[in-house]
């Protein structure tokens, strides 16, 4: 490793790639831990006025560095805040078309960017139940969605055992079909590599790699066989700036261990 | 006996609510008697969420009284959740999210019950129960709905919904069933005797569930005077009308947070994950012994958190009105 | 007129009749005029714990002598309330069943309590078009109501031009059939008599008279043949403590002239 | 082109929500750039009710731009309406109740423009018209309800509506149309320059309108700093993302009151119910050349009414909070 690129965990590496993915003045909806951290990130680097909004009830916070949440449902969430309001009316903003991004950390997604965080084995005699969807259905179902995930074989696997927060489905016009006439999925960001979806298959491309990461280290810890776009990019790695920021929001290292 | 999760018809709301007393009368109680108002068998809904303004002192005071086959539904349910069903007062949750959590990994607490078959979890989608709250305060059978489709999650409630095609716009829609629970319980950081209630910073579904059951519990950090109310009564979230008991119970959500009052008490939090992680089993069972079963009164379970945790959480809690 | 007989206009009439309708405990749904000053009375002669309800989004207020609002949604209407809320949440306590009793002021009655506050003519091509509905139609279609009128003929109609608010509609069976399952009317105030409603046929029938008023007159200022119950009573007159508390809340009478 | 009182298609209703600029940018303007966002022949939602919190001061520029053919919405309608009929502006209207007032009698300028048929008078119940923006507020295509059957209100608007047999419980119900207003128009006591917005007091239906609404235009009695918002947020009852244009009017409701701040201008407001009922189409011409047409700017407006009775209206305005 050279000594001129700054070292990073995985966790970190996801917060930094993702952060490059919002844009000022979007209205973001995040989930906590990298999501959360990634949002703060954008917002103290390149998108000042970016929204962030909670499930929790909370529009436009600025978050405190060190002081990072471990729910979005706790008053850390609401550090000037521009608004605190209740949970159901947070969550209808996303109905009502309000939210630019949802954006959350997945335990397992498949080729379409379905995303299960309920059950791992047969959902009516589980071998693990999982927390469950929390917002993240509804956010999936009702906005454009940003994904932040370890790139593992368990997590990317062909079908997941449950569909917790609907991707695109089984493909083609399944989402829409299913009565799902906005959102899906935009991009998953993992530690290996930055993902989108085929405009017609919805089936996961990898637009980029992160640097020093190779297509077979891609394939190799992804459980089925994952497309590659025709104009494959690398991605410029985490920079000090970017880090040093990140570093001083978690430096407990909370979400970033 | 009709099932407590099925949509009320509306005669019956109507009755249960006209026979409710809604004058403006005092309503102050003690923990004990407050928690004898809820019934074996009562879905029981409970106020915030994660691990903020849980109403933990009566969940205390239910487990301490040995309640039984409650169906305790909540937006997302924490550690207070693993009590219930260790403690064995419930065997079967309503909720979108069940971990102690997101730090503290998925709870083996939970994992133990609901993966051995010995409790049930209902999974709906975080806008969907708080939908169905609100279709119960507002006093109509359902919520329509663009949420819950195409996805597992709808798929295993289905059951329990309906789908419509909408007559104005053609849309695919969701039909959620209203809830109206027995009994809600709530706790806030100010109330007066009669039962209004001010609640500062995150709201939750509290509100909606207040409107929508037919018994209202209500714990407070401070009991105030009525005049205090009526100086900002557009300050006031739950009326008085909605609520049959009021406990002044200070640091009533300990180890929970109560907004601008004190955060998490997260090394009790650390501690609690540390024991169930080692053995959900007997790991719950100590610590419901040596918090709810062996504490006599409120004041002896805060003093399991001691003084130093308490000015801690405190001081953590007043800071979110610093500037 | 004998001089130990308190004399009062027909609106304090009405308001003394109507507030010694009132429980205490009660949670009333009030209009502005006759309704607001008849549960302000009741609130301080035998009823302190009754709450009102103003569907400008009031709850639990106590209204100051002399400071009549001019309407429902005015901040008069908030003095020494226990909330204020949106007007669609106070509405829809209606539609929860929180409510005891409507009560509210008419333009036009039939037999059967229908209430028409919109059109006096064809409503197509009105003679009058009147001010509306305001919250009448969602107070009566979901309340038990009290109303509070003038009784003279041209109010008092065998069958009202539009049904604003919904009475028994066309009687027996009707409002239920149509939808409405509950609430209904419960009594009519005039400054002639009591006026009830038949259980079956749901029709108005007068409960008493008002002291020195006679069948005929009653009959004379009714547009329909009203019945007369079997136990037909006389009411008290107002007394002196009535009528004081009654001119202390209204001394400019607003209300009352 | 559409019907803006008809369903707005989801797909339609996302696309335009995406389209606005929703960052946290200041959207301070004069009431004349505000009034010009506003656009012929858009429904426009009026917040407030009745004689309370109407956004006056917007009214009057629109009356000035002379801007044609608005549906104008609100929950009651006052002299505010008299005005926009009379001047022109507007010959449709939806509410549940128009007149100036019941101290003041049957509207006889309503009653000139509705009964010869030059205008049109949409009437819904209360509740309905707050459902119907709230449904709107919410995304969803209509909202179910248990009112308005079986009277003439319901039979006049049942084309718009739809019933339901509730697939739940077999009850009666009738569906309300969502309302999604072109803009919506609201007077508020505090909000920043990005539109965050505090209302104190009566909210009426404001924060449905707004939620609902494709643009926001928000008059304001003081223009204050977003570091005050955010020290109570949960006051903050108006999201600026929502909002497109910021304006800062003192006494902006004028004639009307604005809660806390200042009561109705009742001399005012008995002097123009004279000049309409002696003759409401040469009285509604006079009022509107007097107090619209011929003064330039707010503060001549302003002068009209008065030093006297301005410091009138505040100090019964005020006088609320006292104990």
């Amino acid at each position: 490793m050279m000594t001129d690129k700054p070292a990073c965990t995985a966790s970190e590496l996801l917060a930094v790639m993702s952060a490059r993915l919002l844009n000022d003045g979007q209205i973001v909806f995040a989930g906590v831990g990298i999501p959360l951290l990634a949002v703060t990130l954008a917002q103290r680097l390149h998108a000042p006025s970016l929204t962030i909004m909670f499930e929790g009830g909370v529009i436009g916070p600025f978050i405190e560095p060190g002081k990072l949440p471990p729910s979005t449902n706790e008053q850390r969430c609401t550090r000037k805040a521009n608004m605190v309001l209740p949970i159901t009316d947070v969550l209808l903003l996303l109905q009502r078309g309000y939210i630019d991004i949802g954006f959350m950390g997945g335990a397992q997604i498949d080729r379409y960017g379905n995303l299960n965080s309920s059950f791992i084995g047969d959902p009516d005699k589980p071998k693990i139940r999982l927390p469950g969807t929390g917002g993240g259905n509804d956010i999936s179902s009702l906005a454009n969605m940003i994904v932040a995930m370890k790139h593992e074989k368990r997590r990317f696997v062909a079908e997941v055992d449950f569909v917790t927060s609907p991707g695109f489905l089984t493909g083609g016009t399944s989402r829409i079909d299913a009565g799902l006439v906005t959102g899906g999925m935009f991009r998953v960001v993992t530690d290996l590599a930055l993902i989108g979806f085929d405009s017609e298959s919805r089936q996961m491309s990898v637009l980029a790699l992160h640097e020093g990461v190779t297509r077979e280290q891609v394939l190799d810890n992804t459980g089925f066989d994952l497309a590659f776009d025709d104009t494959l990019a690398v991605t410029a790695p985490p920079s000090s700036d970017e880090l040093a920021v990140l570093r001083e929001l978690d430096p407990e290292q909370l979400y970033t261990a | 006996m009709t099932d407590p999760l099925q949509v009320k018809p509306y005669l019956d709301l109507r009755a249960e609510t006209q026979a409710r007393d809604r004058g403006l009368k005092e309503k102050v109680m003690s923990l004990e008697e407050a928690a004898a108002l809820v019934c074996d068998g009562d879905h029981v809904a409970i106020g915030g969420s994660t691990i903020s303004r849980t109403p933990m002192a009566m969940i205390w005071a239910l487990i301490r009284q040995g309640r039984r086959k409650l169906i305790a539904s909540r937006s997302i349910m924490s550690h207070e959740g693993d009590l219930l069903l260790a403690s064995g007062v419930s065997s079967h949750v309503v909720t979108s999210w069940f971990s102690q959590g997101i730090v503290w990994g998925v709870s083996k607490v939970m994992r133990l019950h609901v993966e051995s078959g010995k409790a049930r979890f209902d999974e709906w989608s975080h806008m969907s129960m708080g939908l169905r709250y609100r279709a119960g305060a507002m006093g109509i059978p359902f919520m329509p709905t663009r949420s819950m489709m195409g996805s597992g999650v709808g798929e295993r409630t289905r059951s329990e919904t309906h789908e419509m095609t909408c007559p104005f716009s053609g849309d695919q829609l969701v039909l959620l069933p209203a809830l109206n629970p027995d009994v809600a319980i709530i706790h806030v950081q100010r109330a007066d005797a009669y039962g209004n209630a001010q609640i500062d910073g995150l709201q939750f579904m509290d509100i909606d569930i207040a409107m929508a059951a037919t018994k209202v519990i209500l714990t407070t950090e401070r009991l105030i005077d009525n005049a205090q109310i009526r100086r900002t009564p557009d300050r006031t979230r739950i009326p008085f009308f909605t609520v049959d008991a009021v406990v002044e119970v200070p640091f009533g959500c300990a180890p929970h947070e109560c907004y601008g009052t004190y955060e998490p008490f997260f090394d009790q939090m650390d501690d609690y994950a540390k024991q169930v992680s080692a053995d959900p089993e007997q790991g719950a069972a100590n610590y419901l012994k040596e918090y709810f079963y062996d504490t006599a009164t409120w004041q002896d379970y805060l003093e399991k958190f001691g003084i130093a945790a308490m000015l801690d959480a405190s001081r953590r809690g007043r800071s979110i009105y610093d500037d």
